[in-house]
């Protein structure tokens, strides 16, 4: 029962969704549009069990004065905080909205800047000529950094930015194309094993069993 | 332009800066900038979601679905967000330790239901439009014999870059799948064709992480004018 | 297999016939409509021959007048620009019989009549576009199925050395010694991604060692789904080392969905926990390169795995081991050595062999001409629009 | 430890250092790098220097807050050429995540270039159906747009007293960073002979080069590079040639970074092999 079903379940489902893919017909697209709303809605009362979560872990370690506790207090704030501010209303100019605008945002736009440090960091660290292999990501890479940038004046012409966009558009595609199709037969592997329950570490047991 | 007088605009432009101490080190002011992003974007989603899927998804139609069904003792197509509604409880179930087993059966709705699109998707996004763009680009075949004839009449950098960046093409992508042989050892024909394999993915990783680089600093660039001219109004 | 080459050959046939019988130029030689093919229904799709009148200077466009159930007359319903000698006729009642006419009209005179036709718009039950999907789908898990069963059947299977695989033993060790945890990340997409459940199983295997080491292990989860599997999948690896007793609770765990709030919170847990090993395997995006930096500076030792192409060159760059693209789906086989899934992998490979024919098959056929390279290469094409 | 090891391993937070003073010095202060225009730019710049003061041109903001570091620039350097020339800008939005930033945009251009609302430019904002209001326009404006974004009735605004449909407007720009400017060729273009230019993400700048060669589209501008060469082209830098020139210097700095680290790691290696063979045999 605790096993059976749920296997069950997934494998009907899993063959309802590939033969729904080849059937133009109206009831199959209501399913499919039906089917994309609910997995949706799945998600978000999962959602939910993962907001108690986050309030449990800081919870627990405000109450038991945990290493960095203060700091809890503030997520704790910032969780609770925006769910109030969120169910007050959330328009254009609601406080909701100032909270996602000057609050949630800048933070993001920061942290995703970060990269611009830390990819000039990783490249002086790792780009070093160790192996044939290494060489060749260096040089690439070295080319392609060089060939985006206005330097034609100085570079002598065209040629470089020309290179660039050749080993972005066919040694860097083809590497591409073989990772996807490869990947793209793991990925159906994977997928009729878990419809099949062969793979069901999904459950939450171990793999057998 | 002048420094900014909008608190909002000050306090982004205090958060900005405790998100890069950390680039010096780890530090109280990172800690709580780090928190308050952990507790107010995960509070957000949630009210966000509500909003666009919960309310409009599963109580809108739930309300008219049994509105309709009490009053004109009609079945419409809006009950079936019972089903939803009904594999939404099941997954709560696992704040219950007892029952808490009955969250399996939505959790293999979904795994299931996802199973089914990865399969379809795969094939057709991963496997056949790769095959395909491996031959066509933009229309074109990717070689012929053709430029070959181009190259030997017209020879030059452009002519012989016209006929071998195509088989190029082919090549890369057969070596690079050839290199993702899991059940032979590397040795003989599979071994050479694997080692051109990490030829092509290795220029390809360096001309990818190359090409990054510029939206990464476009980003950055985009911070520092934050500070600089919507903040301290230094320019404009 | 003969099934499969059957089904193969009979594919080429009707491809080929498709090719060659598709886009007569000029038209059809009176007004046509028909059903729209494909579709849910309730479109109607209307051609006509090029009328004379479509050269003069005066040629305004054809027009396309159409009469329902119930309509008393003709009404117009659209037009088109000249050469364009088609129209798709949308928003109709499926099962009801509709009349077209199409006029060519040009200023200064009367519209020409060019005919009339009828058509009955319907839902179909198979979309012939996407044959080519189901029989590539018909023969992987074919070779796939076909495989397991052999191996089922006792078949003795080889595995080639993975370098980010036989290094996690290691890496459990070093912790275990050092005395430090272990971060698993499994990446920040949710359970609907394929490589988020690759990350899973392959968690699964590595808390079982922790388990027996009883080396500590934090997982921050992005995905509350992910969070809820994956902590019973860690008490299970626990309790099936013996150790139910060593699981804490706490150890999964959930932070948030927001992208770059999850990596925050990650980056804070290493410089402040310093694991001795950080994993991170599954789907990543513009974050990798924060995490594998912030962890390479902590001196952890770091093993990713993603089918995600683009990130790839930022693992490879700042990570110990990467498992690249199959690798990762490859990672439960090779850990388990379970026949089962090194059957799988043997059918993923025979695909794969099967792949690389094909485009040889289709290179030989560009150079002998071209028509008939492009032709094999369509044969690969999908239909535009995305899944369903 | 010797010279050459602790260079290679330098503490991360001076390369740090130096990315941000590569940042923040172009933006303050700017160098005024070398920009190389190139020809699909110039095309643009060209044609809106041929159409004749008076001739409207319509400019569709058709990109969200994600692209606009990319296409703010260009959308500012294009508004500045257009009000430069004194030729009436129509703007819109086929993109919803659009009229923000039209209206920020153009009211920053306008304060500069002293441009008036309702004379020299006029706000229609956004309005849903992408393909079907580029065909509306095609037979008049009005259909789509009764109304300015500040409800204005079209009559009213004295600029579009004239313009009716695209055989009044002397140039189309789109602006975007998904597929609208293939919507833009294959309406205004095929059907209206609309004369279409786009500006363009660089990571889409090449999708769109065959529609330069069949002559589809005028003209087109691709990412900050593009935004750089237009506003060297009308001799006002921008955001564009600054952030262009932070551009260059962090990628010069990390190729630099790289081929100092490699000289050093492959001088360090040469010594470590001269001292193994120096070192007598067993130790």
């Amino acid at each position: 029962m605790r096993r059976e079903i749920p296997l069950a379940i997934c494998l009907i489902m899993g063959v309802v969704m590939t033969v729904q893919f080849f059937v133009p017909h109206a009831a199959s697209q209501w399913l499919f549009d039906n089917m994309m709303k609910w997995l949706i809605i799945i998600a978000i009362f999962a959602l939910m069990l993962g907001l108690l979560n986050l309030i449990k872990i800081h919870t627990q370690k405000v109450i038991n004065r945990r290493k960095d506790w203060p700091y809890s207090i503030v997520a704790l704030v910032g969780v609770v905080g925006t769910l109030i501010t969120g169910f007050w209303g959330i328009g254009a100019d609601s406080p909701f909205m100032v909270l996602y605008n000057y609050i949630q945002i800048p933070m993001q736009a920061t942290m995703f800047s970060l990269l611009a440090f830390y990819i000039a960091s990783a490249s002086f660290r790792t780009f070093r000529a160790r192996t044939f292999e290494a060489t060749l990501l260096l040089i690439a890479a070295v080319i392609v950094m060089l060939g985006r940038v206005p330097l034609e004046k100085y570079l002598g012409g065209q040629w470089l930015p020309d290179l660039a966009e050749w080993v972005l558009d066919y040694p860097n595609m083809a590497a591409e194309r073989g990772i996807m199709i490869g990947v793209g037969l793991g990925a159906i592997s994977m997928a009729l094993k878990i419809i099949l329950g062969i793979e069901r570490s999904w459950l939450g047991g171990g793999e057998k069993g | 332009m002048h420094i900014s007088t909008s608190i909002w605009v000050w306090i982004a432009a205090a958060l900005t800066l405790c998100i890069y101490s950390f680039l010096y080190k780890d530090n109280p002011f990172y800690k709580f900038a780090e928190h308050l992003l952990v507790g107010v974007s995960a509070g957000y989603l949630l009210v966000i979601e509500f909003t666009n899927n919960i309310i409009p998804n599963l109580f809108t139609p739930l309300k008219t679905g049994f509105t309709t069904l009490f009053t004109e003792g009609r079945a419409t197509g809006d009950l079936a967000a019972i089903i939803p509604g009904l594999l939404g409880v099941l997954i709560l179930t696992r704040l219950l330790p007892k029952v808490g087993w009955m969250s399996r059966w939505a959790l293999g709705f979904y795994f299931g239901a996802w199973q089914g699109l990865i399969i379809t998707g795969s094939m057709q996004a991963s496997i056949l439009a790769q095959i395909y763009g491996t031959f066509i680009q933009g229309n074109h075949p990717v070689f012929s014999i053709a430029l070959f004839g181009d190259m030997v009449n017209k020879f030059g950098w452009g002519t012989l870059i016209g006929a071998i960046s195509g088989p190029l093409m082919i090549l890369g992508v057969i070596a690079t799948l050839t290199y993702f042989f899991f059940s032979t050892e590397h040795k003989g024909l599979v071994g050479g064709t694997a080692k051109i394999g990490i030829v092509f993915l290795m220029v390809g990783f360096g001309a990818s992480f190359g090409y990054t680089v510029m939206a990464r600093v476009s980003l950055l660039i985009g911070r520092i004018n934050f500070l600089l001219s919507d903040w301290l109004g230094i320019v404009h | 297999m003969n099934k499969i080459v059957t089904l193969l050959a009979a594919w080429l046939v009707v491809g080929a016939a498709a090719v060659f019988a598709a886009d007569a130029p000029g038209g059809p030689a009176v007004v046509e409509a028909r059903d729209f093919p494909n579709d849910a229904g309730g479109s109607i799709t209307v051609s006509w021959p090029a009328s004379p009148l479509e050269t003069g200077k005066d040629f305004k466009a054809y027009e396309v007048h159409r009469k329902g159930p119930g309509d008393a007359a003709f009404a117009k319903v659209g037009e088109t620009a000249p050469g364009e000698l088609t129209f798709k006729d949308e928003g109709l009642q499926n099962g009801a019989r509709y009349e077209y006419a199409v006029y060519a009209a040009a200023t200064g005179q009367a519209p020409a009549n060019l005919g009339s036709a009828r058509a009955t718009p319907r839902g179909q039950w198979y979309n012939t576009d996407k044959t080519n999907v189901l029989v590539g789908i018909v023969f992987v898990v074919g070779i796939i199925a076909f495989f397991i069963l052999r191996a089922k059947a006792g078949a003795t299977l080889f595995v080639r050395k993975i370098a980010g695989l036989e290094a996690v033993d290691e890496a459990i060790g070093r912790a275990t010694e050092m005395g430090k945890p272990i971060l698993f990340v499994s990446g920040l997409s949710d359970a609907s991604d394929i490589s988020t459940i690759a990350a899973m199983t392959i968690l699964a295997k590595v808390a079982k060692k922790t388990a027996e080491y009883e080396t500590p292990l934090i997982v921050p989860c992005y995905d509350p789904i992910v969070m809820m599997v994956e902590k019973e999948m860690v008490r299970e690896a626990y309790t099936e080392a013996g150790k139910p007793d060593a699981f804490e609770e706490d150890s999964v765990f959930f932070i948030t969905q927001s992208q770059f709030g999850y990596v925050a919170a990650v980056d804070g847990i290493m410089v402040r926990e310093k694991p001795a090993t950080n994993f991170y395997m599954g789907a990543f995006f513009a974050e990798s390169l924060l995490l594998a930096e912030t962890g390479a500076a902590t001196g952890a030792i770091q093993i990713a795995g993603t089918d995600r192409v683009t990130q790839l060159p930022f693992f490879i760059t700042a990570c110990d081991y990467t498992l690249m693209g199959e690798e990762l789906y490859a990672a439960t086989a090779y850990l388990s050595r379970d026949p089962l899934f090194l059957g799988s992998l043997k059918g993923q490979d025979w695909s794969k062999a099967a792949i690389i024919g094909c485009l040889l098959i289709g290179t030989v056929l560009l150079i002998i001409s071209v028509d008939a390279g492009t032709w094999i290469a369509t044969l690969f094409k999908t239909a535009a629009e995305g899944a369903g | 430890m010797n010279f050459f090891d602790k260079f290679l391993k330098i503490d991360r937070r001076y390369i740090f250092i130096l990315v941000a003073i590569g940042v923040v010095i172009p933006l303050v202060f700017p160098l005024g790098l070398a920009v190389t225009v190139s020809p699909p730019v110039k095309n643009v710049y060209d044609e809106i220097e041929s159409l004749k003061p008076g001739t409207p041109v319509l400019v569709s903001v058709d990109f969200d807050p994600s692209t606009e570091p990319e296409l703010g620039p260009m959308t500012a350097a294009v508004l500045r050429h257009c009000f430069k020339r004194k030729l009436p800008v129509i703007l819109m939005n086929l993109h919803p995540g659009g009229p923000g930033l039209a209206l920020a945009i153009s009211d920053k251009v306008a304060k500069e270039t002293g441009a008036k609302e309702g004379v020299d430019y006029c706000f229609l904002g956004y309005k849903a159906g992408g393909t079907a209001v580029i065909l509306s326009i095609g037979r008049d404006i009005r259909l789509s747009y009764p109304a300015d974004y500040y409800n204005k009735p079209i009559d009213q605004i004295p600029m579009m007293k004239n313009i009716r449909s695209y055989s009044d407007i002397g140039l189309v720009v789109t602006l975007s960073g998904s597929t609208f400017p293939d919507v833009w060729v294959a309406y205004a273009h095929e059907r209206f002979g609309a004369k279409i230019a786009a500006g363009v993400t660089a990571v889409m700048a090449a999708d769109y080069y065959p529609y330069l060669s069949t002559g589809q589209m005028i003209g087109l501008i691709g990412g900050l590079k593009g935004a750089a060469e237009y506003e060297k082209l009308i001799g006002v830098p921008g955001n564009g040639l600054k952030g262009m020139d932070a551009q260059t210097i962090i990628h010069l700095l990390i190729v630099l970074l790289i081929i100092l680290g490699n000289i050093a790691f492959l001088l360090m290696r040469r010594q470590q092999r001269r001292g193994e063979q120096t070192r007598p045999s067993g130790a």
